[in-house]
């Protein structure tokens, strides 16, 4: 054991560590029980759903680029019925081994986020907290499109906010943080999220079409890092509620950028990919760094940035 | 909750990689472990140092696994940077493999007869299908075809496999017929389709979906492996869907090999 | 001599291949002339400079990120006069051998930036363009603050249009690019330079502080290019005026997915650094694709992304 | 316009590569055309391959550029990834280095006697500007300091180079005079500042700063090689700014040596 505690508060979710997964890419948790025991993790976050299941956008789905790959998945899901048929047996057991579950709320519309809200608090006693995606960058109706303006997110939010007690998170785009940032602190939201991929695009350049199937994708891996680690610094100021990191964490190193940055929680995206328990290498790495500042609670180092 | 995935992150050693045809590489490397678990039409998922800039693994087909001899065979065709970098690693150089990956071929029960129809760099899970064919004594005929003679692979191997028919098809003509591979296999689903169980294929989609449709026509069962886009290997990130009659099925998973009759082509 | 007719129309001026070099990554051009002939580029873009000089910001300057660097320079210049005292004999010769020469205007505020385009327009009679930079990330006035909301830099673009007839750029921020857009061409910009280095951050974990002197600094490298190529689509499509392609290019083929995605120039940034000639090998393989593609005019190739 | 740098691209072909103390590496490459054209106190930059996510060159100084032999000699600590990656380099690897870099150290005419203050991995490019002053027969004397004694270099080659005082000062007290070499440095110009004309420094930045004040306060010309993160190494990219008397002065071109003087510590 180390000597540092590394138990934090997330926006009133007890984490026994700061390191959870980011949405989408760690599926519903029990694809990486085989390769890891996944309730070492602080928390998960499962893959956005819906009240409905969604298809997807077409093939192709995922390009790399240099530093990171870039995916359309499009928010592929089998709504929040399918989901717990599926998984709720899994994350009813991760929960009762003290991992949070985070279940992460999608719709087109703010009726639909409502929809699959309520569907999610009734079958899903064992979620630790809901987190509602307002960023994905790869739907026309939804996700980003509805959260990328302060109007937007809080619209969102509101409606949301009467429908459960338990906290409430938000996956937020990569612009204008601030303003939206207070938006929804101002409407309730207990936690952010910060930040989903950043819009890109990538060319096939003999072919002069799209690598994916929809002229723009959604950007992540290290070369997102610094950008996502900026903008956790310029949420922690604005607003007063907890943030959770996300954004080419491949190292202890990385989460503890977030760490000082003001995040009190850090997901893990992509890395796990490659390396399925990157999530519990890192959360050693950060331990490690933890004790080298030779602080006796990882607490001590939230917003520990100076500048 | 699904099955989770059997896969694991296993060491490897190369033991040799060397080019067999245009663009085309053999990849033999030692993962006993994994050797022994593969089955024909699954896939693995290489790491490839040396390029910090490019973070996910390369999935891959195999050609032979070795229970005994703790070997895999993968042969690769070079055809971006992933794969270029690969053709540089040299033999004793170690990395790591995720698999097994997805599920393979599954051989109707009491099959007579096979058709086997492999175009490109399809041709591995073929091959390998054709040695456990072999091994059921179920007798088979293969259809290859590539885009010229330079290109072709797996003549020997089927042949070594004990293939008493090789159909041979380039588009360029420089060896066999002159023209797709498909030809041949459709002429022989029209003709003797009635002596056939099984139409396994593997090669570029539109060629898959021709077979697939000759196969239908015949009312002979099919399956095909097919590729996506890959960023996992083992369920969690949806990259590699596939459309089906009964929805968006991971190619990862609930592939590579579909039953191609529920493939929306 | 190439097959295909690489000679191009920016914003009015015309540029006999559409390779620039990205404001503040080329110096003053001279600083490169030892390693190639200069004269081969279609354009050069200067350090950006006010009217007097600026000291830029306090070191350190500099620190690599994965799949770039992030600086904090600072806008650091010698002024209108000092550039032309220093560099404008080796400009006005660029000129005469036919390479568009683009000064770069900065400025603190509104006033600062029409006092120094009034220099410049005075004393280099042979620069071909100005580019007004309400973009830059490391400055706490004027730059990015000028330039990040619509109003802001239409303000800036009002103010400036009188002072000259020659063609006026705007080097723009990652941020609300086709609404600036719009409001910029509404107020006659001639080209937009898309896009400015993405603000970021980089942690030194074991000192807790910033690995520049400011807290942020300004991120280049092949990690923005998915992004960049992005935001000139974007822009492509919100404007009519012609737009030059900045971020992340170190080959032809990220030259060509600008090309394709709309824009008619195109810039090189930080990889002069580590390979000088980095601009004029890239516009051999720009022209080599080109001709792949089977054209006989690069001005085919301009917006030919198919979606 | 100013004078651009004579900086070229160079090949260059690495020699050895070899540690020589704690985290300290001794780096020959062989690079002909550049080993004629570096004079002591400029620098090198060096393209090291093998991370694609990490573009720019490193600047190093040299400790000898062997005009006759073709090569240059490079000691380095190993402080980060880039430097990690250089020592991995092995002889007979090829790669580009740019040079020569900024301007070098500036011997005072008519020079009856220098002191040369060298901390750390400071030690190059003063033991390059010792053997400049042997060549001229310039006497000298040491003050060297390092953090520990398994850290400690030069002291053989200020030996060859014929220094007939060494002082030698340790962080720890593993080697010589427990505490910095400062402390030896200061007394020497306190006590016999007279006799020097010259003193030269690189280190640390506070470790210089103390030299330049005690330089002053004796009366004799300083100067110091400072280090920036630099971009380029050519001029065009004003990271590697240095805050002088007459304002900002790019150290990779106005540099790496200053005259301490117009430093603002
Ligand atoms: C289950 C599975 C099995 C495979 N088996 C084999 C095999 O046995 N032999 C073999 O040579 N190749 C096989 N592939 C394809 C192989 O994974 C790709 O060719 C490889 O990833 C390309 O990497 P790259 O970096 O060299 O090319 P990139 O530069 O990434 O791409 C080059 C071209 O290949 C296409 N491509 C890249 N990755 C894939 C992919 N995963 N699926 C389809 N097209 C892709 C790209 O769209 C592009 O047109 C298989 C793919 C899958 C999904
Ligand atoms: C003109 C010049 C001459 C130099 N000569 C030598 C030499 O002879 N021997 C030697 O060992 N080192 C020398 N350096 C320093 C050397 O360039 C850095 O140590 C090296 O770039 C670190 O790279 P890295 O990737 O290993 O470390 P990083 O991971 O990039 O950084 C590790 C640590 O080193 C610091 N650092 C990195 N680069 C520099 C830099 N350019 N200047 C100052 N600090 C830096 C960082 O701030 C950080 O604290 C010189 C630097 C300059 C500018
Ligand atoms: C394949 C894939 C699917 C994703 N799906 C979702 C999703 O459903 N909901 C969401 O909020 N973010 C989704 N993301 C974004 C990630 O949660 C994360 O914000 C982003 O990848 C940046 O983190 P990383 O660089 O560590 O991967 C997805 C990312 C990837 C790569
Ligand atoms: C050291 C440095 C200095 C820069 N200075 C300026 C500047 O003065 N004005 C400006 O508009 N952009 C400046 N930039 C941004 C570049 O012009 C360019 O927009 C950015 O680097 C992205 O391109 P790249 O990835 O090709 O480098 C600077 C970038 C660097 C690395
Ligand atoms: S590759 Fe990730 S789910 Fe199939
Ligand atoms: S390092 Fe670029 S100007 Fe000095």
């Amino acid at each position: 054991m180390s000597s540092v505690s590394m138990a934090v508060d997330f926006a009133g979710i007890q984490l026994k560590n700061p390191i959870n997964t980011a949405s989408g890419t760690f599926g519903f948790g029990w694809q990486f029980q085989n390769f890891f025991d996944v309730s070492r993790l602080g928390a998960i976050t499962t893959k956005g759903c819906a009240a409905e299941p969604w298809p997807g956008n077409p093939k192709p789905r995922m390009t790399e680029v240099r530093g990171g790959m870039m995916n359309s998945v499009g928010l592929q899901n089998p709504g929040v019925r399918g989901m717990v048929a599926e998984s709720g047996e899994f994350l009813a057991d991760l929960a009762s081994k003290g991992t949070a579950v985070i279940c992460q709320v999608a719709g087109h519309s703010t009726a639909e986020y409502v929809a699959a809200l309520e569907l999610f608090e009734d079958l899903c006693p064992w979620a630790a907290a809901f987190e509602l995606n307002v960023s994905c960058p790869n739907i026309d109706q939804g996700g980003a499109a509805a959260g990328s303006t302060p109007e937007g997110a809080a619209e969102v939010m509101r409606a949301c906010r009467p429908i459960t007690k338990r906290p409430l998170l938000v996956k937020m785009a990569p612009v204008r943080l601030p303003e939206i940032a207070r938006a929804l602190e101002a409407e309730g939201a207990d936690g952010l999220t910060v930040i989903n991929s950043i819009p890109g695009m990538a060319i096939d350049v003999h072919t002069r079409r799209s690598k994916v199937s929809k002229p723009t994708g959604g950007l992540s891996g290290p070369l997102l890092h610094p950008i996502a680690v900026r903008m956790v610094w310029e949420v922690a100021q604005a607003v007063d509620i907890p943030i959770c990191g996300v954004g080419g964490v491949t190292s202890g190193e990385d989460a503890a950028e977030f760490i000082l940055a003001g995040a009190s929680a850090v997901s893990v995206g992509m890395a796990s990919f490659p390396e399925p328990d990157a999530a519990v290498r890192i959360l050693g790495e950060l331990e490690a760094w933890a004790e080298s500042q030779g602080v006796r609670d990882i607490n001590e180092l939230i917003g520990a940035f100076e500048c | 909750m699904p099955t989770p995935s059997p896969a694991r992150v296993h060491e490897c050693t190369v033991v040799k990689n060397e080019p067999i045809a245009q663009d085309i590489f053999a990849l033999r490397i030692a993962s006993p472990e994994l050797a022994r678990m593969l089955e024909p039409g699954q896939f693995v998922d290489i790491a490839v140092p040396g390029n910090a800039m490019s973070l996910l693994r390369i999935p891959l087909s195999f050609a032979e696994a070795d229970a005994e001899a703790g070997t895999i065979d993968i042969w690769y065709a070079v055809v971006g940077e992933g794969t270029e970098r690969l053709s540089r690693m040299e033999p004793g150089a170690t990395t790591t493999v995720l698999g097994p990956g997805g599920h393979g071929w599954t051989i109707p029960e009491g099959c007579r007869r096979a058709l086997l129809v492999a175009g490109g760099i399809g041709v591995p899970p073929i091959l390998c299908l054709a040695r456990e064919l072999a091994r059921r004594n179920i007798p088979y005929t293969v259809c290859v075809g590539a885009a010229s003679a330079d290109r072709l692979v797996g003549e020997a191997g089927f042949e070594a496999a004990g293939s008493p028919a090789i159909s041979i098809a380039t588009d360029d003509g420089s060896a066999g017929y002159h023209g797709f591979c498909t030809a041949a296999a459709e002429q022989v689903l029209e003709t003797e389709g009635d002596d056939f169980d099984y139409v396994a294929t593997c090669g570029p989609e539109p060629m898959m979906a021709k077979v697939a449709a000759a196969a239908e026509r015949a009312g002979v069962a099919c399956e095909a492996s097919l590729e996506r886009m890959m960023s996992c290997g083992f369920g969690a990130c949806a990259t590699c869907a596939v459309e089906t009659k009964s929805g968006m099925k991971g190619a990862c998973m609930c592939g590579p090999v579909f039953d191609a009759k529920e493939v929306v082509w």
